[in-house]
């Protein structure tokens, strides 16, 4: 088995218009950045993109919003230190919003991962974010219904990666990537090393490789507050 | 000429259909004997539900590690890309979808697809283990069984009178006799012992075998 | 004498209740300053929404790793003892009720114990990150505020008018006058600076000040 | 910060009559031998006990049945290669079985561990183990609702453990005992070894020490396979 494909082009080649797209990371940290800058090279149209924030700066998901093309984004918190580009689509009716709580948001991701279609949780009860969902009660508490959430594609960032898509992640680098991994019908992974199979002790193994797809080896990866304090921009 | 196939012939006839770079999770007893027939050249990687993928074969007596087990509680050992999860990751590996093929065996299946593996009925204690999981979520649940009962009588059936594991879930059952599909709520006849004629072989299935295509002879080499 | 607190001296005061041992979580921004005022003697392990317990104060600058950050995006360090784990963990934490204290901001904080804190209108970009699930699970919700808006409203109301982040979820409420607690509906009175005068203090405060018990005065060192 | 515990029968002493306990492994692998022991020792009586398994032989959760301490039992399997303490209790009509599906009991686990009080899951629909349940439909395809498990105690066994709690494990002994450590409100770990902290690299985690009450050290923990093969009996 070999999952290992040569260059991120390649790898971010099958998603076609309208897909949807999970993207791993939570601001910067995590974020499969040379991943994103491909698809924007690509350039489908009308992507659904799921992922914690809407991007910061001009690159990586801000870039990709930037571009015109995302029509769809599911977030809990599109604000950063630099969200012109999101806010200014959003206020101008140019793309689409679906806000979810941070936690509600993980456990969706990972009920589609897991074939859970529908859980309940406290989390937003009685809040304008519960409108239109079903309630119920368990021991005399009040839960909000949520469903699950899946997708076409992940984009995520790992630090290991073997031939059998096996995975770990640099430190709180991995948020929502092992989750995303779960949940998409293909999962393709940048990490910065490609080592031979068994090289990953299989206890320290974080996404088990049945969640992967494709795995492509970008040593030293940007990070995205690097990125921005340098004022950079893509393309 | 072959009048019936043994357990390991039944066995290896279902290897056959394992896809290079398959994910696969074998039930516990007659289907594990699948993983030693995989077709030189296709790899697949077996999950048990234990929390272990890449596992290989049982290591040599006296070799044994006790936390490294199957779901049958057996030894094995691991093959290079292994990697261990808790239990609840090991079934959102089965319910959602992940692995390629479940086969497992069967005390019934009926033509609906619907499986009856896991209990004979109220008396004794009864057990499920991981059954009712794996017949949802993998791409293909297969089953592999004898043609018929200890005592000759169907094993695939109009409708399951023993205690269902699923619902519709069997995709296509491997016999001792035979190959056959199960499509929109028919059993669909693909191969079978060509020392067996078709009247025998319906005689010993408790619903009808639907032949809208050609039917390929069950060749199975000695084992 | 003191009229009012800063917010380093609210975030002290809210320190001192943190028991040790505690795990703790603190909303972006202001809560964010509990952390360094943490009695001595009493250890408080912090944890964060995207996947860190045991994370410590911010490197020195040039010294940041960003794939090492907290829930605002700041970069922090690790204690001894620490921990990484996914986001669904994280907030299995959150909302199993595993954490002793969440320590949140507010715009409104109703007798009721409802919370407003994530949204200010229609208006803009609406975000609300992780602290609708915050206010579920942990122990203890604990909100710090300046006791009135910037133009002198009553942030203490009888029922909050901004959309809610919970519905009866705050347990105590520490101000810039005042420390609150939220019992059976109603706001009860615990410390208050001496400076303030009880009937002042109620003026400012959009329902009732229940006294059931002593106030004790609000002492606060100078920060 | 201090978890550790310098015995397992200090550990166990606050488990009173009536306790619900879930103890992990699976089968043998990963089982909290010495834990069970000093349960036994201890003695508390209608114990709601939550295992994969029925146990084996007559040592570990075998011999807490034999001890007539458990007056019920949650769980998947309860067969083994030597059942024979909890059958004949079991067709006596001295031990109450609640069967679960191996899934669900891991989900209904880990949902009580993430605050998650119910969720939908096709496993099940249509049996017996369905019955009295609620069924629901989601894009057309029907799931049994499940509800959360949690317990007063968890017994586990790790490999490292340090003294915030944070723990690993060996191999396969990993299976529900980090589900279990989330859903106790007491969970007790014995581990092979207590490091100090910050010996345990904090990628390597399994179990963040949040979710643990109590560690122990167990050197050379005993594998229930080996006990039994030596027909060993406790006490």
């Amino acid at each position: 088995m070999d999952k290992t494909i040569a260059s991120t082009a390649e790898a971010v080649a099958p998603i076609r218009d309208g897909a949807t797209v999970m993207i791993g990371g939570f601001g910067g940290s995590g974020a499969p950045i040379e991943l994103i800058h491909a698809l924007i090279d690509h350039g489908p149209k009308n992507l659904t993109v799921i992922n914690n924030n809407a991007g910061n700066g001009h690159v990586g998901l801000a870039a990709l919003i930037e571009q015109g093309l995302v029509s769809k984004l599911i977030c809990s918190f599109p604000r950063s230190a630099d969200p012109k580009v999101f806010t200014d689509l959003y206020l101008a009716g140019g793309i689409e919003l679906e806000l979810v709580p941070q936690g509600t948001l993980a456990e969706r991701i990972r009920a589609g991962g897991a074939g859970i279609p529908a859980f309940y949780t406290p989390t937003g009860f009685g809040t304008q974010l519960a409108e239109g969902k079903r309630i119920a009660e368990f021991e005399g508490r009040s839960y909000v219904q949520e469903r699950w959430l899946k997708a076409d594609f992940a984009l995520i960032k790992g630090e290991l990666g073997d031939p059998y898509g096996n995975l770990t992640y640099r430190m709180a680098g991995r948020n929502f990537n092992p989750l995303m991994a779960m949940a998409a019908a293909n999962t393709i992974a940048q990490v910065s090393r490609i080592v031979p199979a068994g090289d990953i002790d299989p206890e320290a193994v974080i996404t088990p490789g049945i969640f992967v797809q494709s795995v492509i080896e970008v040593p030293r990866p940007a990070q995205e507050e690097v990125l921005n304090r340098e004022e950079a921009a893509y393309p | 000429m072959t009048r019936k196939l043994t357990n390991a012939q039944i066995a290896w006839r279902a290897a056959q259909d394992i896809a290079d770079g398959a994910y696969v999770n074998l039930g516990i007893g007659f289907p594990e004997m699948v993983a030693k027939f995989q077709p030189a050249g296709r790899e697949a990687i077996f999950h048990t539900e234990n929390g272990i993928l890449n596992f290989g074969e049982a290591p040599a007596p006296g070799q044994e590690d006790w936390d490294l087990i199957n779901a049958g509680k057996k030894a094995v050992t691991l093959k290079p890309g292994a990697a261990f999860f808790h239990h609840a990751d090991s079934f959102a590996m089965v319910r959602g979808g992940h692995l390629d093929v479940a086969i497992l065996g069967a005390y019934q299946v009926a033509e609906n697809g619907d499986l009856a593996n896991w209990s004979t009925g109220p008396k004794g204690v009864p057990a499920v283990g991981g059954a009712m999981d794996l017949v949802h979520g993998a791409q293909r649940v297969a089953v592999l069984t004898d043609h018929v009962t200890k005592d000759g009588k169907p094993k695939l059936v109009k409708r399951c009178s023993l205690p269902l594991t699923g619902v519709g879930v069997v995709t296509r059952i491997y016999t001792s006799l035979a190959v056959i599909d199960v499509e929109d709520g028919h059993f669909v006849l693909r191969e079978k012992l060509p020392a067996i004629p078709l009247d025998e072989l319906q005689a010993l299935t408790g619903a009808e075998l639907h032949r809208p295509g050609p039917i390929t002879d069950l060749t199975v080499p000695e084992l």
